[in-house]
């Protein structure tokens, strides 16, 4: 199953609890804020998004996943908006039968997200000013 | 024919405005709205790869566009 | 750091909060009882640890694996005694700068627990009966 | 000589105790001990390939054994 949410508000984490039969591998992954960008030092990050493209594109994007490897389920919540240091932007749950496709699902699903979903970083230096975040070279 | 520019980082940064409304001759391409993108940019975009998408899809370098598109350049995109 | 536990008990996460400055990817492996074993329908699991090695050893490759990559926090849980279907035996959290290192690490370090780890696992049956597991192919 | 042999999984499944103390000749090796071990399972570690540990440590196959050594002839392991 794919569950994708785009929300403006703290990433409440998904459920995991102990009731799956048979998913040997639950993975998460929580992207979080670094104090610095880019070398510089920063208070936060501001996510843009394009609102209604960025939401179907994550959503195809799972779809897809879920069919190039042999996962059970993936969900995934990404925030927009001020998002200060330290907090979740992206959280990603993968339950699979065993670790190595749910890894592999993982790389695959945040390396196309990172090409591929339209949602941007604005950076909140320390002065308070707002620019827009140079290339993430980390693809 | 009229279409709806969204801007989004660095070119919202480069036009100080969220979108733009703008009068094309029909026919208009992709690669031609892109060029009067750019130079309403004055330099400002220049270095920074665009894709496009038309209407909340990606769509080739030399889409013809229609009345009434939604058009986005698509600065590289920075999510997670 | 490294933090290592064997125990006796249901595993309670390790804490997961917005206190971090520098670590821009938090990964978390639970590895799950599944309701079969080499085909074969099971109750629960009784994982058996070598008391005293197993320990040593975990410690010893959680500290290999953050030698070996760039990783901040290798935290490890591993239970033992009887797990039942569903339920976390392994729980394991790396932060790390990029998600890519944290990646790298969680694959070579579980790899490399299931080689040399002193622990094993007895399948309970759904008659009840206890056998030790065979070999884990999954490896 | 005396050491001990702690038991694990097939090991203690075939033998059905969870340690065993024995007593040997001087100079006995970890090799020797375990054709002792295998012979004890009558047939039921045919096939299993076993490390070797000597106070808790992994050892290389033939190492000399010393009196009051803790050994344990390791089965494949299964954690996680």
């Amino acid at each position: 199953m794919i569950k994708i949410e785009i929300i403006n508000s703290p990433i409440i984490p998904f459920i995991s609890d102990d009731n799956r039969q048979q998913d040997g591998s639950e993975l998460v992954f929580n992207g979080r804020v670094r104090a610095k960008e880019h070398g510089e030092a920063i208070i936060a990050l501001e996510y843009e998004q394009y609102v209604g493209m960025a939401k179907n594109e994550l959503q195809q994007l799972a779809e897809e996943t879920a069919i190039k490897y042999p996962i059970h389920d993936l969900f995934c919540k990404h925030r927009i908006g001020r998002v200060n240091v330290g907090e979740t932007s992206l959280h990603i749950v993968i339950w699979s039968k065993h670790r190595k496709e749910g890894i592999d699902a993982l790389s695959w699903f945040i390396l196309e997200l990172k090409k591929r979903v339209p949602i941007w970083k604005w950076a909140i230096l320390v002065d308070g000013s707002r620019i827009p975040s140079k290339c993430d070279h980390e693809h | 024919m009229k279409v709806t520019v969204k801007c989004f980082s660095q070119v919202k940064y480069a036009l100080g405005t969220d979108d733009l409304v703008l009068k094309l001759d029909i026919g208009t391409t992709t690669e031609i709205l892109e060029k009067v993108i750019r130079e309403k940019a004055g330099g400002k975009l220049d270095g920074v790869s665009l894709r496009v998408a038309v209407n909340q899809k990606y769509v080739p370098e030399n889409t013809e566009l229609n009345d009434g598109d939604e058009v986005a350049f698509i600065p590289p995109v920075q999510g997670g």
